[in-house]
């Protein structure tokens, strides 16, 4: 499978203090899903975790390209999309210690991130559940008038749902302002993309429903980041919706259920190769535009992140079981 | 939460309409005073709609607010979803019941649940109005009444307007709801017609009605069953029994009190649905009167449902599997007969 | 919508006298088609009816290249598929009147017409539903090592289904011995083509699944049969699935409860020249292998024909009431 | 129908096994004696299924028959309806009942319709084995249990094995069956462990099974919520409270015989179920004690559900909402003071 991603240089380059403020939230991103293993392992956090160690451009890449009036549609593995649109980590920490200033009150957990103010619709864990949704939200944006991108997250296997086909097809017949972002990561849950699709070339086949489609190395922050600016502009333009294919992997298994019996050790070990923080490092520091000091603050700022959110997380009260009912229906009721 | 005080019975009528007709005026009133509103659905548009319902709105409305969709349930009704969380409120249309499990899992695991899943963060202020009901030879996949389900999942209101009144006045303040609202039409309703509301306003989508009093047993019945329940009610008078017709109205959340209200008084009760028996709202009709009024019932609770069988063509076939006046009228006296 | 269909000569002809069988089979389904209309407005048969009147062709044309061992799975719009497969008209109709003589013992009606022994597993009115089924037919085909042949009729708004989109990709990936004959007439009830699809050739977007795919003219039954013919033999020389997209227009209204508001008068008109019968009549005519004394024949023999079926359905008894509950669940019951 | 004489008692235990063993077993030995039998899921092979039931039945079986699906539940599910047609005996796994949304259009409109709807012509050997029920922090996408509806279903028959005896047993009849066979398995129960039965081959299908013989209140119990009724019967035997504990064991058709017998004998009922509480199919036998038990009951028949909110993620909140020994506990004894 590795063998099929096809890295693409991006054709214009962010300036180098975006370069590094990409670096700095892969970097954060990455060791707050470090530190998701550490707590999963002591409990504090329990039920379905999936992290996006190894995909972290992705979800920092694509988001870089929104505006706060933007919408986002996430998937079950968003933490690093709810991190890099700009959740807390301690909204986000707080909600999967299942605790009442968690961004769902404890209700949502780790796949269930929401963030009404940013816009970001979710966290969600039926697989492809997400895509009508956002057509749905791009939908009221081009009834509205307004000028708003609506950006859809969702993995390889979701292109296999029928709701992708029925999605793609309503947002390129009606021509809405929806970017899908697919992040190809070339495994759902234990089955590899070929035994998932007869046809492996997502973009392709994305184009058969009549969108502009393309596809980006998932790797590369920078690539990632071009690509969803030409998404972003191309749907501001009102040219209608369009698919970005991210290739992309992740390190870890699919969830902390999962043994992880399906790949080949050296297929893993030939995509850290193409772990995208050593390869921006790398080339940040050859620009000279990254020192170690740079490097030893950003750790040592993210730690400090980190720590006060699991230590908010850990101080803060649970939701009073006398609430359990509460937000099954709304407690406001207005006029239409 | 309805837009005036909540009254369960309908206004005083100005004029006579079909239940489509009312429908249909219902959705172009709401059209016509909130601009956020708009129809989405299969053949709503140049069609006019599968049962006639929006016909000529497409002409008065454009394409843009009353929207044909490709054959795509999942996808238009999650898209209802998102257009509601995106400021919008949609009404959209799926031309039966037996179509709607293909969205039923938008539905479910996004419109009913987001709500609670974001901490209150996100409502979903949408209408889902759709067909129901057998009695037209439509045969097993067209026919099926599967609205009990619905009512099922908490974060939803099911609404089911069995006369006229509703029909016209229930829309409104189904929109006015902040959460996901289902209106299920029983499609032999359609044609049936009676008196308008003065102010459809008033109609209230909280409570039950009672559409005939009585004193001897509560005949319990909904959508395309009212008007069952109502003949069965006429026989019984002809045969000394007077019977008390409660008309449902609102499938979620049910109005306890006033059907434990008029089982206490009547001390007798018949549900009628046109659901298949097993595990069809009547079963919870009936647990929940147990529940609330056991010492005060004369004999069990009695319930007239369709027959458990893919509901099928041939018209008298279809007649024996769904629940006639003769069927309620003989679970009443049962129920007497077996009390005195 | 008409000028988008781009006839194609078939390239082998069938003899001299298939063509001629084709040619009455078209004849009889017609001729049925329009008996149905007058017992409908009688009242004989009633619920929801689909006729075929201008699609003959893909019915004839489909079911010629198979063999009595294939499956055939069919769509709510399925008298002609039911007759060209080779059911009685007295079983037929007999269901259509809702009689116990029916092949569904009057419990099916129109849409629901069933045939085991000849393999064709309906008349199904979920749009798209039979999809799914069609592709698992196959799938057991291919586990017990038949060279069987799945023959899945469906319409272009079918196509639209996430169902298609699933079982397009099932078959494709697990190369699997059925055949997808899209009945595209442009018309998804009162939806055109082009407010249902985004990208309009639907023969292309079934290639981008990873199968062969092709488009045949709809209303030329010869040409018709020689894509189902190639359709059959490539299947069954085990290359896997295949798509053809039939391009064809219905004469009348989608159901009898259609006003068809949706269609211009001329467009209709224009299809019409594109009648399967005349056209075929008029070149055998030419050829010299139909005469006027044949056509006569044709039609005195399908008038009795049909005369009988509704002599029978009229004479036939009710299933009685009693016999209501059977078969929902089966009789005979077998281990595995 | 089942493979031998009906009997509702597990045979004598020869040795132990976890529930997911128990299953695991079923499936090899199924696909060890019918060729015709093969496994077909999302991860059932290479991954060895979401909660590893499948764990090395590919390299025993290969993939065609341990057969890994895309995403694509409507699909698979209806190939596997299309694939027993075609004359093999899939045994399909949709990974959570919540998923099975996504197939449901082809378990009814199909599977369960197409016996009836062809005149008897066409039945449908299918198995569809899924997870249900929460308990495991999984929120409100994965761990609703909505089996009840699938009980609505005419045409369907649906098993909750609670124990690893029926874990083991009921596969093997249910593949026996010529129609469609929903088997729920909960969750909880994977690394629960008891005794496999010596002929597995002994297990029916068709009655549920009395846990715990008692004489003063019927508690109704199946799939995950057993154990609670169990511990909850202990808990009244030491409040001098002798409680029968019956497993429904067979979801539909429901063996009301059992369920009415009991209730004759105890005059009272508790029923635990971990739907929703609304519908649920708690509901459903309610009605039907009322209806052939009446006059035997001393109290009200009392219900035990999970609370009607989509399942939250947080401990506290999650076993606030789900059914517990002490609410059956406190249902019961209130039944007894109420009728004492
Ligand atoms: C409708 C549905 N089916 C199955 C699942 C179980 N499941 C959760 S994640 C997953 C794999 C999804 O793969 P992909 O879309 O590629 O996303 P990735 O996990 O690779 O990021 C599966 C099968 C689910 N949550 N929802
Ligand atoms: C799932 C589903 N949605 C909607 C319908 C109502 N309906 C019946 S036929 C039809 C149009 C189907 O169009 P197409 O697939 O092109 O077949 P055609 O009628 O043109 O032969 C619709 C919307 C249905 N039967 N099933
Ligand atoms: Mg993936
Ligand atoms: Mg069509």
């Amino acid at each position: 499978m590795s063998t099929a991603a096809k890295p693409r240089r991006a054709r214009t380059k962010p300036s180098t203090d975006d370069r590094v403020a990409l670096l700095r939230e892969m970097l954060r991103i990455r060791r707050f899903e470090e530190t998701c293993v550490q707590l999963y392992s002591t409990e504090k956090i329990r039920g379905f975790m999936h992290l996006c160690i190894g995909e972290e451009a992705t979800a920092v890449g694509v988001m870089s390209a929104l505006t706060k009036d933007d919408a986002v549609v996430g998937t079950y593995r968003e933490h690093g999309q709810a991190l890099a649109r700009g959740m807390s980590m301690t909204t986000v920490l707080a909600e999967m210690f299942g605790k009442q200033t968690g961004c769902s009150r404890g209700r949502g957990g780790s796949m269930h991130l929401f963030d009404a103010a940013l816009r970001f619709y979710g966290g969600n864990a039926i697989v492809g559940g997400g895509l009508p949704v956002a057509v749905g939200l791009a939908l009221a944006d081009r009834l509205r008038g307004q000028k708003r991108v609506t950006a859809c997250v969702f993995g390889d296997g979701a292109f296999a749902e029928g709701e992708f086909h029925e999605s793609a097809n309503l947002a390129a017949l009606w021509h809405l302002p929806v970017a899908f972002f697919c992040e190809n990561n070339f495994y759902a849950m234990g089955t590899a993309l070929a035994r998932e699709h007869a046809q492996t070339d997502l973009a392709m086949r994305a184009a058969s429903y009549g969108m502009v489609a393309w596809t980006a190395d998932g790797m590369d922050v920078v690539a990632v980041a071009d690509a969803a600016r030409r998404a972003a502009e191309f749907i501001r333009a009102g040219e209608g919706p369009c698919f970005v294919e991210l290739r992309t992997y992740r390190f870890r298994a699919h969830s902390m259920y999962d043994p992880d019996r399906y790949r080949e050790k050296a297929e893993i070990e030939g995509w850290r190769h193409h772990d995208p923080i050593p390869a921006l490092t790398a080339t940040l520091r050859d620009d000279g535009a990254l020192t170690d000091a740079d490097l030893a603050r950003f750790e040592k700022e993210i730690e400090a992140e980190i720590a006060d959110a699991v230590a908010a997380a850990e101080a803060a009260p649970l939701e009073p079981v006398a609430e359990l009912t509460r937000f099954v229906t709304s407690e406001h009721r207005s006029a239409p | 939460m309805t837009m005036t005080v909540s009254s369960p019975a309908p206004a005083p009528a100005v004029e006579t309409a079909t239940y489509r007709e009312a429908l249909r005026a219902a959705i172009r009133e709401a059209m016509t005073r909130d601009d956020r509103v708009f129809l989405m659905g299969e053949d709503v548009g140049r069609y006019g709609g599968c049962f006639a319902v929006s016909m000529g709105l497409l002409e008065e409305f454009g394409p843009e607010r009353i929207r044909d969709t490709p054959l795509s349930e999942s996808a238009f009704v999650g898209a209802g979803i998102g257009a509601a969380l995106g400021g919008l409120r949609p009404i959209v249309e799926i031309m039966t019941v037996n179509f709607s499990l293909l969205a039923l899992d938008q539905i479910l695991n996004n419109a009913a649940t987001v709500l609670h899943m974001s901490g209150g963060q996100l409502n979903v202020p949408l209408v889902i109005r759709m067909t129901t009901g057998a009695g037209r030879q439509l045969a097993a996949q067209h026919s099926h009444s599967l609205e009990g389900w619905y009512a099922h999942i908490p974060g939803l209101r099911i609404l089911a307007p069995a006369t006229v009144a509703d029909a016209r006045g229930m829309l409104w303040p189904a929109l006015a709801d902040p959460d996901p609202v289902l209106i299920f039409e029983n499609g032999g309703l359609y044609n049936s017609s009676g008196p308008l509301p003065a102010d459809p306003a008033t109609i209230d989508i909280e409570r039950a009605a009672v559409r005939r009093p009585g004193d001897d047993v509560t005949i319990i019945a909904y959508g395309g069953t009212l008007a069952t329940a109502l003949t069965a009610a006429d026989q019984l008078a002809a045969q000394g029994m007077s019977a008390e017709v409660i008309d449902l109205r609102v499938l979620r959340p049910l109005d306890d009190e006033t059907l434990v209200g008029s089982v206490r008084r009547t001390h007798r009760a018949v549900i009628v649905d046109e659901g298949w028996r097993s595990g069809s709202l009547s079963a919870e009709i009936s647990a929940r009167l147990v529940e609330q009024a056991f010492y005060d019932l004369d004999a069990p609770v009695a319930r007239v449902c369709s027959a458990e069988v893919p509901m099928p063509y041939a018209r008298h076939l279809e007649q024996a599997a769904l629940p006639q006046a003769a069927d309620v009228v003989a679970a009443a006296l049962q129920l007497a007969g077996r009390h005195g």
